[in-house]
């Protein structure tokens, strides 16, 4: 029998690593995307770990639209990275500094 | 589960607003006029049909339906019809600023649509599916919009910095969104609140509720969440900050209203000291970096992480008046927030973005009405008494002190006195300063607005006086709202 | 006969108003016809209310004007009170002020202000009137005030000049500084008893003569004495008393009729009237009897020797005026106010008489004012010499002249006074005499007699001075000698100014009464003097002037060599200006500085106000360096905020 | 027969003229001046009406009340008593005043110049109306704003600084008093001024009231050590504005003290009257003496009137000490009046006195002391204004800077002799900084050539100096005048403010 | 046994998510994150999950991650500089994810959150999962169901107008003025039977 806190921990290791994937990943778009699909993962094992301990379906069709809105999070998020890339020639995190202070 | 046909009737603002939407897609699809007039007085009719319809349809109604997920309340109307409204006089301004810079096309107004969509949306959440929803069309459709200008530097980059922060944000909510369904077992709002009162220890509710304060904070650009505002707002073509910095603070509002005042309001208590932490912080903030800015928008942007500040007071005092104060703010501010950008985009030109404060030099010799309208603007964002500005501030400051809340209440205002300094500066350039020597007033840049759209500048201006002197019903509409 | 007493009052008002408000309309002749109508009827109605005073019969009059201001239950007014003492003030006051009007006109002919000084010396009456008429402190404070503002005024007449507007300045601050005094004497009164009105206050006294006040802590002051005292620091700031008499001598940078009018003969005897007026207060208090005592004594004294070193003649009479002040100020602190009362009288005529004619005298010699350059002016000048001879007997007690009497009155008065401090005070005042004849002397052989030291342009023009000026000069004159031989009976030595209640005296023998006691007659008081040092001291003084300035003017130097310390502290004034500018002015001014600099500038709004801004402005860039501009940055700060609301959660819920 | 609307309309005269003239804009600058000077005339004339249909001691009169917000019980209330009513014809006059000097010194923009003025007048005369909390404070705010952009647009070359100064400082304070208001409305159950008096409120938060009212107040006065933008602000503002700062702004702050630091707060009150009155004495004192020493001629005349304002403060405060509510306590009344008195004379001296420098800036566009010297050989007129103007700065008998100074020396002597011998220096110090302003200034030899060349009085400016000089003198031989308008008033307050104090105890 | 399952994939799982942090290619990133998700599907199956355990898989890794890669090798970036600064910022990064972890583990694992000891029961053998969610897709979850859409059609218009260029030299559509074409502007009748070539490359 999987518990319920094996499920949430493994949530909260993902959500975590996620997290710092952002701090780490200092150059590259993409790769922060990826980070936050790495968070909405864990979010996604919350749901799902809820929603088989509660029998409920709720989470289950919540995790549904997550994807669905993580696919077009994803289209639109790459269409601004194409953007990026095509008015800037790189898309380097580090270089977004155009704006500050 | 048992299923029960939704009432579709009550959801008719966002019916009438996505099949106009669907229209104006259409039909720009067969425009071919640059200026897209059709297009863009359609996509003005359906906010203003939807405005009514919302506060029609659900004034004074209090119904759950969709199976829990759409509330229609006076609540929603009132959300509803202000987000139509301050996109409807958001969008007002955008033609002028578009079509020389080759931006005008229809996507323009079908996005923003879709964004009003979103806060519909969201004004309505009944459930936390509903509004993550809504939030997700929203922020998707914002983020659209920032980007919109493509071969902007800036905008790419205002775009992507608030992408990913506003998917990290997202991520964070959902995360909480997930502990509250776990601790509830329900997606529903109402039962949610059920649960948080019944409840002796609600320590997953209230993780759950850390993180989805998080998310809210982010949207409503509270400090600490606030690092996207100043680059988004400065990046994004004027007509975007303008749209972003009215219609959105309202739908935050409402975010907030339903996730955490409807569903989680039982809780007040230990959200409260968060709010605090917020709303010091954002006030302290805001208010500061504000002082030393150069660019007009930017400053702008900390002025708005201020003013969320402020909305974040009347949170804090997590009473019915409180939070009536917080929507009366916020309206409040989109109302002043769109004529200050809204001057923007009139007094700039093809070639000649009016953004920084500089730009606004000796505004009072070349164009003593618009410097009117500034200097309301401004007066009001101060909080000066006589503009609507006051009576926001009022509002939040009444609540919080009869919430007992008479420190914070203190610090907002000495805060507030701070903020008045970079408005006078502003003031200071426009009406203090004499345009540079050399420079003509003939050869300044002319504003590059059409009549119809200075005329809604002036509406706009006058509203921020008329308002701040009679505000009876609008605080009473904002407090109805609340049931109080 | 109230009607008499709004004319008398408004005549020179209205005068004052026309001559300076139409000046340019009704021109010079204009100018000073209206004035002196106006002061000449004024004085002539003034002398019909003496008149009746004191033997037509009549009642003191006393009644209000009309109301100032109510404050709850005090009333505050102005109103008249004439009795003996006010109308013998009214009848000196208008008219000295009529000759100086007169004399004007001769004296002023070609000065462009001349419609402006007919107005001030006519405002100057009113305000004059106005004091000495005062029913209550009120009115008088403000007469008081408004003589200093026509003194202020007249000083600084000739505006362009440095000294003329520097020492404008001085008299009105010195002059503050007893006002400050007096507004709190009044202040004590009116908070005692609820009223300003002379009448009531005396009444009110008289039924609690040990009232107290308290002051600090807990000790209890006698009230009489804490009011007095007070008031006195008044009268020593305008009559010219040491501490705050350097202002007197600097006000000769005035034009010389205001001279003769105001610092001499009217406003600076203001303060002995005052205290007359206010004897029956100034009976409860011993010490500031004593007080006034002194001061007047030492002001007569010492302010007599500087007179011996000056050689500007306007001021050598000014030192002059400061003497008599005192001799005046020092029978007062014996309870002999009708002998300072007497002496002001006299003293009003001789004295304006000095300087109406030094005025002459320097008219004639094209405004020069060193007697260094003059000299044998005798024949040359024989009115003006003659009345000023006249001015001179008088002033320092030739028996028969009214100075004679007034003077000898005094001193006699505070001979016969007991205690210490009387003793000493008679010993100045005696002294005193002698100086006095001495500089008197000297001012006159230096001006009349011997070499004729004179600047040959000078010379070539000098005659008689017109009519206009010798008039009053006669006029003058003729009181000077003869007025004690027929008052000094009645009103020094008589009850004339207690009759009326004018003046009361608690006392039950005063030296005064104990002269009275000894009064034969006028003939009897002459003969007395000579068995009194005072007249050979008078004798010598003039010898000792004779020897050093006619006989033997080698004989100086030999005289002043040893004296030299001496004589360099008397040139110096014995340091009161220094004092004054460099320690007060100066002292007060570099605090003023160091307040603007330190406290103004660099703590209040350099280090509170701007330097919050700074503040403010700091914290401000370190917040906006904080916005890098960097993604991760950014996402940075959203999860630290994040963790630190969890984090805040955690700690607040788990661990609580 | 005026009740209900006379308030209102000479509320609202003036800011509608102030849109008219704004709305004539740069069209036409005689139409401009010749309008803004139509609407303060009449606006003065109706205040007039105010003055003479007042009743003494008939309490709250020309009353209106209408609802204004009602959600929150807010009131459009007006009404004056004998406290206000005298400000208010004091503003309308001070405008008329400051609108006809502007006919000709102003060259910049003179139509947002009259607007402002015109705007602000209004603004000013409500708040003195005000008889609602929140009304009051939206008067009290606005006001700063047309202040401000006088400042900004038409004053010296270091404006920018002063005006910011200006608004940052006095805003700081009020908003302190809004909280203030929030709490009292929270206890009141209304925003009724009148219901705040009296209320019964415990010590402790009547201390935290009084003291945020105070930071209003004492910045508005400005009482020292709240006063430095005070200088800054009048040094560089243009002639009207220092006017209309010195005559009516100021009076604010005091007014506020009587209208709710005292009968809202009089336990506080009387707890920190010593505070306020080592304040008021400081401010005569030190800051006499810091006048002295002033270069430039409008930084003293501001330095003055914080030390003159000083009194109106020791006033208001010294009643505590001197007999409040006691049979025979005449002193408090008379440190009341005198405070009241002053505030009214120092319109009068104060607006006189920048007038003056007005127009001699108007000629030589110097401010500088050093830059004169003898004006009183070229301008004669002038000069005499000049020195009767600074003889009543002085506080000179017979002119009305003497009559607040006498009463409230006369009171705080019932207080404490040392209260009364401080702030009688002023007698000293304040001649001393009048008078040899008008030594430097005004006599003396013929400065410089620049000097040489000054013309004296138009008609124009003879002719609102001599009415100041008229109202100076006026006032100082008949204050009973003014007193009896004020008087019951001030007594009725009095009473009530014992009255509190001895059901407190 | 389901617990051993468990454990192993998501021990793969954390491995692969690690992975995709630190590895230098971004597209090998890439494919770890398709690792992950794999593994996820599996636990998701696992608890029950079928559908939407095969959704990941099929709409992740099939659309959205092969995106992802698209995209990756289209801007064809240096990977070189992009790792740069990683050591310095891995102390940071991982005190930051220690500290969330601790604090959400402390959470998770509290007796207070009554979590602890809960376990997921087996999915009844009759329950149709798929079933269940498409029964209550179309009527509880009409309206989300509706938004979605509305989502996805926003991103198609999203995508489209940041990314559709139009530049000049190359062909592109004008769709209004497709749309707004009339066939007298596109056909031209022409007198006579037999087309002529002239007539026939015009209607091109």
């Amino acid at each position: 029998m999987i518990e319920l806190s094996d499920f949430l921990i493994l949530g909260a290791l993902l959500f975590s690593l996620g997290v710092a994937g952002i701090f780490l990943n200092r150059k590259n778009v993409i790769l922060l995307l990826m980070c936050i699909e790495l968070i909405l993962l864990a979010v996604n094992i919350n749901f799902i770990g809820f929603s088989a301990y509660l029998e409920d379906l709720a989470g289950q069709i919540f995790v549904f639209f997550i994807l669905t809105v993580a696919a077009a999070e994803a289209a639109i998020g790459l269409a601004i990275v194409v953007v990026l890339f095509r008015s800037r020639g790189d898309i380097n995190v580090a270089a977004l500094d155009a704006m500050r202070g | 589960m048992s299923f029960e046909m939704p009432q579709f009737s009550l959801a008719l603002p966002e019916m009438w607003l996505l099949a106009a939407t669907c229209g104006v897609l259409l039909v720009d699809l067969f425009s071919r006029d640059p200026q897209r007039t059709l297009t863009f007085y359609l996509t003005q009719f359906s906010l203003l049909v939807t405005a009514a319809i919302a506060l029609g349809s659900h004034w004074g109604i209090a119904e759950i339906t969709f199976s829990g997920h759409y509330v229609a309340d006076s609540l929603s109307g009132v959300l509803k019809a202000a987000v139509a409204l301050l996109a409807a006089l958001a969008l007002a301004y955008t033609r002028p600023y578009l079509r020389p810079r080759g931006l005008l096309q229809g996507e323009f107004y079908l996005l923003a649509l879709f964004a009003t969509q979103g806060m519909l949306v969201i004004a309505s959440g009944g459930s936390l599916l509903s509004l993550y929803m809504g939030l997700e069309l929203l922020s998707l459709s914002l983020y659209a919009l920032v980007a919109y200008h493509r071969d902007s530097r800036q905008a790419a980059e205002a775009a992507m910095k608030y992408f990913v922060l506003g998917a990290l944000a997202s991520g964070i909510l959902l995360y909480g969104m997930s502990m509250v369904y776990g601790a509830t077992a329900s997606l529903e709002l109402a039962r949610i609140a059920e649960v948080a009162a019944q409840t002796d220890d609600p320590l997953l509710l209230l993780f759950g509720m850390t993180f989805m304060l998080v998310g809210v904070a982010f949207k409503l650009g509270a400090a600490p969440f606030h690092a996207w505002v100043p680059d988004v707002y400065q990046g994004a073509p004027t007509p975007v900050t303008l749209f972003l910095s009215t219609a959105p603070k309202v739908a935050a509002v409402a975010l907030f209203l339903r996730l955490l005042v409807d569903g989680l309001g039982p809780l007040h208590d230990q959200l409260q000291p968060m709010l605090l932490l917020l709303a010091v912080v954002s006030l302290l903030l805001g208010n500061l970096a504000a002082i030393v800015q150069t660019n007009f928008k930017r400053l702008l942007a900390y002025s708005a992480i201020a003013h969320a500040g402020f909305i974040m007071v009347g949170f804090s005092a997590g009473t019915d008046a409180g939070h009536a104060a917080a929507l009366f703010y916020t309206i409040a501010y989109g109302i002043m927030a769109a004529a200050a950008f809204g001057l923007l985009t009139v007094l700039s030109r093809s070639g000649f973005e009016a953004e920084e404060i500089a730009d606004l030099r000796g505004l009072n010799e070349r164009h003593p009405v618009y410097a009117g309208v500034l200097l309301l603007v401004m007066v009001s964002m101060t909080g000066i008494p006589g503009t609507i500005g006051f009576y926001a501030k009022y509002l939040v400051l009444k609540s919080a002190v009869e919430a007992g809340l008479i420190p914070l209440a203190i610090l907002a205002v000495v805060a507030a006195v701070i903020g008045a300094f970079y408005y006078l500066r502003v003031l200071k350039v426009a009406y203090f300063d004499r345009p540079a020597e050399g420079e003509q007033s003939a050869e300044l840049p002319r504003p590059g607005a059409s009549a119809a759209v200075r005329g809604v500048l002036l509406v706009n201006g006058a509203a921020v006086l008329v308002l701040g002197i009679f505000p009876e019903r609008l605080i009473a509409l904002c407090q109805a709202a609340l049931g109080l | 006969m109230e009607t008499v007493l709004y004319a008398i009052v408004l005549l020179p008002l209205l005068a004052s108003a026309v001559a300076g408000l139409a000046g340019p309309w009704i021109g010079r002749a204009g100018a000073h016809w209206v004035t002196i109508l106006g002061v000449g009827l004024s004085c002539v109605l003034s002398f019909w209310v003496l008149y009746a005073l004191a033997w037509g019969g009549r009642e003191v009059i006393d009644f209000t004007v009309y109301t100032w201001a109510t404050v709850g239950d005090l009333s505050l007014e102005v109103g008249f009170l004439v009795d003996r003492l006010t109308a013998v003030m009214m009848a000196t006051v208008t008219f000295v002020a009529l000759m100086v009007h007169i004399y004007t006109i001769g004296y002023m002919h070609d000065d462009p202000g001349y419609q402006r000084f007919f107005s001030y010396i006519a405002l100057f009456t009113f305000a004059m009137l106005m004091l000495v008429m005062a029913n209550n402190l009120l009115q008088l404070f403000f007469a008081w005030e408004a003589v200093g503002l026509v003194s202020y005024l007249l000083i600084g007449f000739w505006y362009t000049r440095e000294s003329a507007i520097f020492a404008n300045l001085k008299a009105f601050l010195v002059n503050r500084v007893g006002d400050l005094g007096l507004l709190l004497g009044i202040a004590v009164l009116a908070s005692a008893f609820g009223t300003l009105h002379y009448g009531e206050i005396f009444t009110a006294l008289e039924a609690d003569p040990e009232a107290t006040i308290n002051l600090f802590g807990a000790a209890e002051w006698s009230l009489a004495t804490v009011a007095a005292l007070l008031i006195f620091i008044g009268c020593m700031g305008k009559s010219a008393q040491v501490p705050l008499h350097v202002w007197l001598p600097d006000s000769m940078e005035g034009p010389t009729p205001i001279s003769a009018l105001i610092h001499a003969a009217t406003m600076v005897t203001a303060g002995v009237f005052l205290v007359a007026r206010l004897s029956p207060l100034f009976e409860l208090s011993t010490v500031a009897l004593t007080v006034v005592l002194v001061v007047g004594a030492l002001t007569a004294f010492f302010m007599g020797l500087v007179g011996l070193v000056q050689n500007d003649i306007k001021r050598v009479i000014a030192y002059s005026t400061l003497s008599q002040l005192g001799y005046m100020v020092a029978a007062l602190g014996v309870s002999a106010y009708a002998a300072g009362v007497y002496h002001l009288f006299t003293h009003a005529f001789f004295k304006a008489l000095l300087f109406l004619g030094a005025g002459s005298v320097i008219i004639a010699l094209h405004h020069e004012q060193d007697m260094r350059r003059m000299g044998g002016l005798a024949k040359y000048m024989p009115i003006t010499y003659i009345t000023m001879l006249l001015g001179t007997l008088a002033l320092i007690g030739i028996p028969g002249f009214s100075g004679f009497f007034s003077k000898d009155a005094i001193i006699e008065a505070v001979g016969y006074s007991a205690g210490g401090w009387a003793t000493l005070a008679y010993w100045l005042l005696v002294l005193g005499v002698f100086v006095t004849a001495l500089y008197s002397f000297r001012l006159l052989f230096l001006v009349f007699h011997g070499e004729e030291r004179l600047d040959p342009h000078a010379k070539a023009h000098l005659h008689e001075s017109p009519k206009v000026v010798t008039l009053p000069l006669i006029l003058l004159a003729v009181p000077s000698v003869l007025i004690g031989l027929v008052t000094f009976g009645p009103m020094a030595v008589g009850d004339f100014f207690y009759a009326d209640g004018s003046i009361r005296v608690l006392a039950e023998q005063t030296g005064l009464d104990r002269v009275a006691d000894g009064y034969t007659g006028v003939l009897g008081f002459m003969a007395h003097a000579l068995v009194t040092p005072v007249l050979y001291l008078v004798l010598a003084g003039i010898a000792v002037a004779w020897l050093l300035y006619i006989r033997r003017p080698d004989l100086r130097e030999q005289v002043t060599a040893p004296l030299a310390p001496v004589q360099r502290v008397l040139e110096h004034k014995y340091g009161f200006d220094w004092l004054y500018i460099q320690g007060f002015t100066g002292g007060g001014r570099a605090l003023a500085r160091g307040l603007a600099l330190v406290g103004e500038r660099w703590i209040i709004d350099g280090g509170l106000v701007n330097g919050s801004a700074r503040l403010v402005g700091r914290i401000a860039a370190g917040v906006r360096h904080a916005q890098t501009g960097y993604l991760y940055h950014y996402a940075f700060v959203m999860v630290i905020g994040a963790l630190l609301l969890i984090s805040l959660f955690v700690v607040r819920t788990l661990f609580a | 027969m005026f009740d209900g609307w006379l308030l209102s309309l000479i509320i609202w005269l003036p800011i509608l003229g102030g849109a008219a003239v704004l709305a004539i804009g740069r069209r036409s600058e005689a139409a401009v001046r010749q309008v803004a000077t139509g609407f303060a005339g009449v606006t003065f004339l109706l205040s007039l009406a105010l003055w003479f249909a007042f009743e003494p001691g008939g309490g709250m009169q020309f009353v209106e009340k209408r609802a204004w917000v009602p959600t929150f019980d807010i009131h459009y209330h007006l009404g004056v008593d004998g406290i206000s009513m005298p400000l208010v014809v004091l503003t309308a006059f001070a405008t008329l005043l400051v609108v006809i000097a502007g006919r000709t010194g102003i060259q910049y923009r003179p139509a947002q110049y009259m607007g402002a003025f015109l705007i602000m007048e209004g603004l000013m005369i409500g708040v003195f109306a005000a008889l609602d909390a929140i009304l009051f404070y939206v008067f009290w705010e606005a006001m700063l704003v047309p202040m401000f952009l006088l400042i900004g647009i038409w004053g010296g070359a270091n404006r920018i600084y002063a005006t910011i100064k200006f608004f940052l400082y006095t805003f700081l304070g009020s908003v302190l008093m809004l909280i203030a208001f929030l709490y009292l409305r929270a206890q009141a159950g209304s925003f009724g001024i009148l219901d705040f008096h009296g209320l019964a409120i415990g010590l402790e938060a009547q201390i935290l009231i009084f003291l945020a009212l105070l930071a209003a107040f004492a910045v508005k006065v400005p009482m020292w050590p709240v006063h430095t933008w005070l200088p800054d602000a009048h040094t560089e503002a243009p002639t009207g504005g220092s006017v209309i700062l010195a005559a009516i702004t100021l009076k604010m702050g005091a007014y506020g003290f009587l209208r709710f630091a005292l009968p809202i707060t009089p336990e506080a009150s009387q707890e920190l009257a010593w505070l306020v009155i080592a304040m008021s004495l400081i401010a005569i004192v030190y800051i006499g003496l810091v006048a002295m020493v002033q270069e430039d001629m409008k930084r003293l005349i501001a330095y003055s009137s914080i030390a003159h304002m000083g009194f109106a403060t020791l006033g208001f405060f010294v009643i505590f000490q001197a007999g409040l509510g006691a049979d025979a306590g005449d002193g408090a009344l008379m440190a009341m009046t005198g405070g009241y008195v002053q505030l009214i004379s120092h319109g009068f001296i104060s607006a006189a006195l920048f007038l003056c420098v007005g127009v001699l800036y108007d000629r030589m566009h110097t401010r500088n002391i050093a830059d004169y010297g003898g004006v009183v050989n070229r301008m004669p007129i002038f000069g005499a204004f000049f020195v009767v103007f600074a003889m009543a700065n002085a506080g000179l008998p017979g002119t009305s800077g003497f009559v607040g100074e006498f009463l409230v020396i006369l009171g705080s002597f019932q207080a404490s002799f040392w209260y009364a011998l401080i702030a009688g220096l002023t007698l000293i110090v304040g001649a001393a900084y009048s008078l040899w302003l008008v030594k430097r200034v005004v006599f003396g030899p013929v400065g410089n050539d620049r000097v040489a060349a000054l013309q004296d009085l138009d008609g124009r400016e003879f002719g609102l100096l001599a009415v100041l000089a008229l109202l100076v003198l006026g006032l100082g031989l008949y204050p009973q005048a003014l007193i009896g308008m004020a008087e019951p008033t001030l007594v009725e307050l009095m009473n009530d403010v014992s009255a509190a104090l001895s059901a407190a105890r | 046994m389901e617990q051993l399952l468990f454990y192993i994939f998501a021990g793969i799982l954390l491995f692969a998510a690690t992975m995709v942090i630190s590895v230098r290619n971004p597209v090998h990133a890439a494919l770890f994150l398709v690792l992950a998700f794999f593994n996820a599907a599996i636990i998701w199956v696992l608890a029950g999950a079928e559908f939407l355990g095969i959704a990941l898989v099929v709409v992740y890794v099939g659309a959205v991650m092969v995106l992802f890669l698209f995209v990756l090798m289209m801007l064809d970036i240096n990977t070189a500089p992009l790792r740069e600064g990683f050591a310095r910022y891995l102390p940071v990064g991982l005190l930051v994810a220690l500290l969330m972890a601790v604090q959400l583990g402390a959470v998770i694992l509290s007796e207070r959150a009554e979590l602890i000891g809960g376990t997921i029961p087996e999915p009844a053998a009759d329950v149709n999962n798929i079933q269940a969610i498409g029964g209550v897709l179309y009527t509880v979850y009409v309206y989300p169901f509706e938004i979605a859409a509305v989502i996805l059609l926003l991103a198609i218009v999203a995508a489209i107008s940041l990314t559709l260029r139009r530049r000049g030299g190359t062909h592109q559509q004008d769709v209004a003025k497709q749309l707004s074409a009339r066939p007298e502007e596109r056909v031209r009748m022409v007198k006579g039977m037999s087309g002529s070539s002239e007539a026939r490359r015009e209607n091109q």
